[in-house]
């Protein structure tokens, strides 16, 4: 039986003005369990919590109910009082007549009676209490970041830089994504690569970060602090420790024909390559589906001329499981396929292309080393048209486009047509748009200095056909503002493709438990206050796998999530939240109802050995919760359709006891 | 195998040829098609609108009557396809549609959209494999550069007639190559011809026509073949300067038939 | 409810199309092979109906110049379908006593050797009641 | 004989981080709502198993409000959509058992609503005096 204490504020005259404390107090005396009943007017200052010890220790209480401010206000107080007077935190109960009592209603009788039978519900829940204690799990002091593109490189960095180790998965054979493939960036222009590299070699040279390139996240197990990974290395054929980058196996292969993803497809590479001149890690890379020697058993010319003697034909994939404290996802993101969208004749003429092979196209150290060519005949286009939205913001169709705005597309464009129209100037460059969505900082001022510096012709409309003719894309377009319809003879179309998340997000997300939206990307813990936490515990959001960024947000992105990291790995012991869920192995049947329902993955199923009354023994499926997992939302114990889930604090019977007393 | 067969108005006057060598192609690869009997003209135009039933119906009883056989209801004409694909959609997808029609017909059984409707290109495609087909073809096209012309009718709205990618079409260049030809590949193939406005403005007609053809030209083509009895009357009235002629007839040539037939 | 709502309600219920879908983007007018044939075009039928300023379309010539190719359909990303706001608004007017746009008297005008029968079904289906 | 104004008893369940602050602010602002309803804090609208609510009917409750947060807001993510889920069941149920509707209600509240929790109570507790009281669910062996 609890000897409870029942402590009652006036809260000055917040409470007694419309609660007669006095009457509260004499009137929960005679409550079963309670042996001490007082009033106090402020029973948060230190006299009353001194006031709250004495009386713990002089009628040796075990619970407490403080008829008082909201929970909300003062109850880690009164619990620290508790602690104080020797009792266990969660020992303590608050009725809350100020908020939910004296100030809402307005005549003394009505107030009294109210706050009497909240009272009563508090004392009938205190009687069930018991004791709680936070569970306490260490935390292993490394990270690991999934993706190396800049959201992953940023994240890394900070983490690093503040004395941590850290582990980046990428699953090309360098890091740095999309960004180093970008010419200029908007709306300052300047250069991706001079910008991205320095960062690509500090992060090479960090010695708190190891890359693991040409790789990818195999099988996450465990829990926040305490995450088990496995990490697929990809056979590369090429021993990473000996080679030196010196590219004479790349100039000397013989198998040249293989389209140039770093470049978009729009020229070719060697069987074995090198992304790009600065690659990090700076190491050649067999394509296996390409290469003769690793198909037919013939060729071997790369091994023949490698002077460090890196390549090894016999390399097989390897797994590496390392221990993590934290993850961060920065998968980013695609450009979606132009397959469905033909009406601008992507397939049908290699002169429509997309934004980001554009950007190869303008970069020197793309396939036409800088200069604006044609794909087709390598002439220099001189009529220029961009399609905005192209894929994006579609409502009906799912399966070609997307329902979301892409949200970069308006600037890269007129970062495009900008540049385009201040090298060529006299290439006729028209935009096509929609709306032009310039929200961020200098943006909108870039975009119409693209328009009036600079001579892009922006026309609000579409495009709705383009029909390749001879050496020419006969565009036909609507101009709504001059309600017509136009006809360009175009040399080259641009389409600003829609973004959307890598294809590697959703079954990352399942090995990680982490939630995405129907549009694949990541969800955040809470949109607003919490929006580079995923809402599984120490699993963190990075970049453009979290929604559309461009590089400014993502780069801020990044560091937020390696703070959000740096702040759970700096700690030893990860508390955790004592109102958890709990099961009763005797009363679970296993049937995985629980598991279902927990948005967190916290429960898993066990087989487990149990003694039988006739002294046999069985094996049997029960449903455990991690404690390091578990966020007590209770979801589980109404699920549970034998009784045996049920939530610490917040027990069945405690909130039927809170009922009773309130019917009473 | 046989299937229902619905020629509709065209294929019985002007496009007998139409109708002719698709019968004949068909029996040369294992398909009888089996007219529908007492079959009502398809109407020429889906009305979309909600409220029309009566011009419905005749797709309908076509069918009805390729259920009550349990066969597949194959067409050839673009515009006939194209109505009777839309209807039974409507007696599939629009219950209360149906559900009007039903009560009008008030057949025994309600007809919800059973049969399958089969275009003589997706017959092809589907039921007899281009492959096979192209096992069947004794006097293979060679050097002929095609420009296959799909219109409106054939592929829109893809929601419903689902035939081919709507954009970039490739069952017609499917079947040129079958046929051993080559296919080329024109941005205008999927645009219209002017269809029934030629009789309204017959100006519209002709732009639209021209610049079909001005672009099939363009890229390569020496012919252009269609389904379409009207695209096909409106790319020839409008001065085509290449032959515009049906795909059954090249097909036949491929397989035989006609060569029989002229000699 | 007054007239011009009644009107509205009226194409929308007919055609089962949802004009505030649209967000105008001018696609359909981009794609139109009409266009230039045309008063008003697709993406201001989708605007005018969704506004009940349903005189003037009912007014023009408009209504007659659709090919029905579905371009606009196919095309929008929004899933509007324009085309069947057209035809909604052509029923409309045809569907009014004597205002069938052709006759069978026009018919020996319009034929010549070659013309098909599809031809006249559906210029018939499309200009008449 | 003294006739007693009839006062329905009302419960009301909180979810702790959107409606039962919701119930803190209406406080905070004085906006007056009947004494009748009296509110049990829960984490999570999903911690309310159908069973409370019955147990509440049971001893003599006159009317069930369960408050959470909106659809989307929920802190523990989907918590809500199992809300919703489970009380559309024991709606059904309630229903079938000729426990009028309005007696149940499901509302979202956010931590901003405060007026809207007081106006909510004020408009539930009307529609439950209107009904009268609950005899139907009440177990009379519960009554003291």
């Amino acid at each position: 039986m609890q000897r409870i204490g029942v402590f009652v504020c006036w809260c000055g005259s917040n409470i007694a003005g419309t609660v007669d404390v006095k009457a509260v107090a004499e009137a929960l005396k005679s409550e079963p369990g309670v042996v001490y009943s007082t009033d106090y007017q402020y029973m948060c200052s230190q006299a009353g919590q001194d006031l709250i010890v004495q009386a713990v220790k002089d009628n040796n209480l075990t619970g407490l109910v403080i008829c008082s401010c909201s929970p909300r206000m003062h109850e880690a107080t009164f619990r620290k009082t508790a602690a104080t007077a020797g009792l266990n935190p969660y020992m303590v109960e608050i009725a809350n007549i100020r908020e939910q009592c004296s100030w809402v209603h307005k005549e003394m009788p009505i107030g009294t009676e109210k706050a009497i039978i909240l009272g009563k519900a508090a004392v009938a829940k205190v009687n069930l209490n018991t004791p709680l204690t936070p569970g306490e799990s260490p935390v292993t002091k490394r990270a690991l970041v999934i993706g190396g593109g800049i959201a992953g490189i940023q994240t890394a960095l900070d983490i690093a830089d503040a004395g941590f180790p850290v582990d980046i998965v990428e699953t090309k054979p360098t890091i740095g994504g999309k960004m180093a493939q970008l010419d200029k960036t908007f709306p300052t222009l300047d250069c991706a690569a001079c910008i991205l590299t320095p960062k690509m070699v500090d992060v090479a040279q960090h010695e708190k970060i190891r890359i693991f390139s040409y790789s990818e996240v195999a099988e996450v197990k465990g829990f926040v602090g305490n995450f088990d990974v496995t990490i697929k290395k990809k056979a590369r054929f090429v021993d990473e420790t000996k080679c030196t980058g010196c590219g004479d196996c790349v100039d000397k292969c013989p198998m040249k024909k293989n389209p140039n993803e770093f470049n978009m497809g729009m020229d070719n590479r060697p069987a074995i390559y090198i992304p790009f001149a600065q690659a990090v890690p700076k190491v050649a890379t067999i394509d296996a589906g390409a290469c003769t020697m690793l198909k037919k058993g013939k060729c071997g010319l790369c091994s023949k001329v490698c002077g460090a003697g890196a390549i090894d034909y016999t390399q097989k994939d390897e797994f590496i499981s390392e221990k993590y404290g934290a993850i961060v996802v920065a998968t980013g993101f695609n450009v979606i396929s132009m397959d469905k969208f033909d009406e601008y004749a992507y397939n049908q003429s290699k002169d429509v292309i997309t934004s980001l092979e554009f950007e190869r196209l303008t970069n020197a150290a793309g396939p036409t080393a800088g200069k604006l060519l044609r794909p087709s005949d390598g002439k220099h286009p001189h009529k220029i048209v961009f399609v905005q939205c192209v894929g994006s913001r579609c409502e009906n169709c799912a399966e070609k486009g997307k329902e979301y705005c892409s949200k970069i597309c308006c600037m890269y464009t007129a970062k495009h047509a900008m540049l385009t129209r201040d090298k060529y100037p006299d290439t006729d460059v028209t935009v096509f748009y929609i709306d032009v969505r310039t929200p961020g900082k200098n943006f909108d001022e870039f975009y119409r200095r693209a328009v009036e510096e600079f001579g892009v012709k922006y026309v609000k409309g579409m495009v709705g056909k383009i029909v390749p003719e001879g050496e020419v894309l006969k565009v036909q377009a609507s101009d709504l503002i001059n309600n017509k319809q136009m006809h360009i003879d175009a040399d080259l179309v641009v389409l600003a493709a829609a973004i959307e998340p890598d294809k590697s997000a959703r079954p990352l997300a399942t090995m990680l438990t982490a939630s995405m939206d129907t549009n694949d990307f990541f969800t955040e813990a809470h949109p607003k206050l919490r929006p580079v936490e995923s809402p599984t515990a120490g699993v963190f959001l990075s970049g453009a796998c979290q929604g559309p960024k461009d590089i400014p947000e993502t780069v801020s992105q990044a560091g937020a999530a390696a703070s959000k990291v740096i702040g759970l790995l700096c700690k030893d012991k990860l508390l955790g939240n004592p109102c958890i869920a709990g099961s009763n192995e005797l009363m679970c049947n296993g049937c995985s109802s629980c598991e279902r329902v927990c948005p967190y993955g916290a429960i898993t199923y066990l087989d487990k050995e149990f003694r039988m009354p006739d002294r046999t023994t069985k094996i049997r499926r029960v449903a455990s919760v991690n404690p390091a997992v578990c966020q007590g939302c209770g979801a589980c114990t109404v699920a549970c359709p034998s009784g045996a889930m049920d939530l610490r604090g917040f027990a069945n019977d405690q909130i039927m006891a809170e009922v009773d007393a309130i019917c009473k | 195998m046989k299937m229902s067969y619905f020629p509709g108005c065209t294929l019985k006057n002007k496009a007998k040829d139409l109708d002719e060598y698709a019968r004949k192609s068909a029996e040369v690869l294992g398909i009888t098609l089996e007219e529908i009997e007492n079959w009502q003209c398809c109407g020429g135009v889906f009305t979309t609108s909600k409220d029309e039933i009566a011009t419905k119906l005749s797709s309908v009883r076509a069918l009805m009557d390729a259920k009550s056989k349990e066969q597949p209801l194959v067409s050839v004409c673009s515009a006939c396809h194209n109505v009777i694909k839309q209807t039974n959609h409507a007696m599939r997808n629009d219950s209360e549609f149906a559900d009007k029609v039903n009560r009008y017909m008030s057949e025994n059984e309600p007809y919800n959209g059973e049969t399958e409707v089969l275009h003589y290109l997706e017959m092809l495609r589907d039921k007899v494999g281009f492959d096979s087909l192209k096992e069947k073809v004794v006097n293979p096209l060679k050097g002929k550069k095609i420009g296959a012309y799909y219109g409106c009718l054939l592929l829109r709205p893809n929601s419903v007639m689902a035939m081919d990618d709507p954009e970039n079409p490739t069952i017609m260049e499917e079947l040129i190559k079958a046929i051993g030809a080559t296919p080329v590949v024109y941005g205008m193939r999927n645009e219209c011809c002017g269809g029934y406005v030629s009789v309204e403005s017959p100006e519209l007609a002709k732009k639209k026509s021209d610049a079909v053809v001005a672009n099939a030209k363009a890229q390569g083509a020496d012919m252009i073949i269609t389904a379409c009895p009207l695209c096909r009357y409106n790319l020839i009235k409008n001065g085509a300067d290449i032959p515009v002629v049906y795909f059954t007839e090249l097909l036949a040539q491929a397989l035989g038939v006609k060569e029989a037939e002229n000699e | 409810m007054n007239k011009k709502d009644l009107l509205r309600e009226e194409i929308i219920r007919r055609s089962g199309v949802n004009p505030k879908k649209c967000m105008k983007c001018g696609k359909c007018s981009g794609t139109c092979p009409a266009y230039e044939e045309m008063e008003f075009h697709p993406h201001q039928f989708a605007s005018m109906i969704d506004s009940g300023d349903i005189e003037p379309l009912i007014a023009s010539e408009s209504v007659y110049k659709c090919l029905s190719c579905f371009a606009c359909v196919e095309r929008c990303p929004r899933g509007v379908e324009p085309a069947k706001l057209i035809e909604a608004v052509r029923l409309s007017v045809i569907r009014e006593k004597g205002a069938n746009r052709m006759t069978a008297n026009d018919v020996p005008a319009m034929v010549d050797e070659e013309t098909p029968q599809q031809l006249l079904v559906s210029a018939f289906r499309k200009y008449t009641k | 004989m003294q006739v007693k104004e009839y006062k329905p008893l009302i419960v009301a369940f909180c979810c702790n981080w959107c409606s039962y602050a919701g119930a803190d602010l209406a406080g905070n602002n004085r906006l007056n709502y009947p004494a009748d309803v009296k509110i049990i804090r829960v984490p999570c609208s999903c911690r309310v198993n159908p069973m409370f609510i019955l147990r509440a009917f049971q001893r003599g409750a006159d009317g069930v409000i369960l408050c959470g947060c909106h659809p989307g807001d929920c802190h523990y993510t989907s918590g809500n959509y199992y809300t919703r889920r489970r009380m559309a069941m024991l709606f059904s149920m309630l229903d079938y058992l000729g426990i009028e509707r309005e007696r149940t209600r499901v509302e979202w509240v956010s931590a901003a609503e405060g007026a809207k929790f007081a106006a909510t109570m004020n408009e539930f507790v009307e529609a439950v005096s209107a009904l009268g009281e609950n005899k139907r669910l009440e177990d009379l062996r519960c009554k003291r």
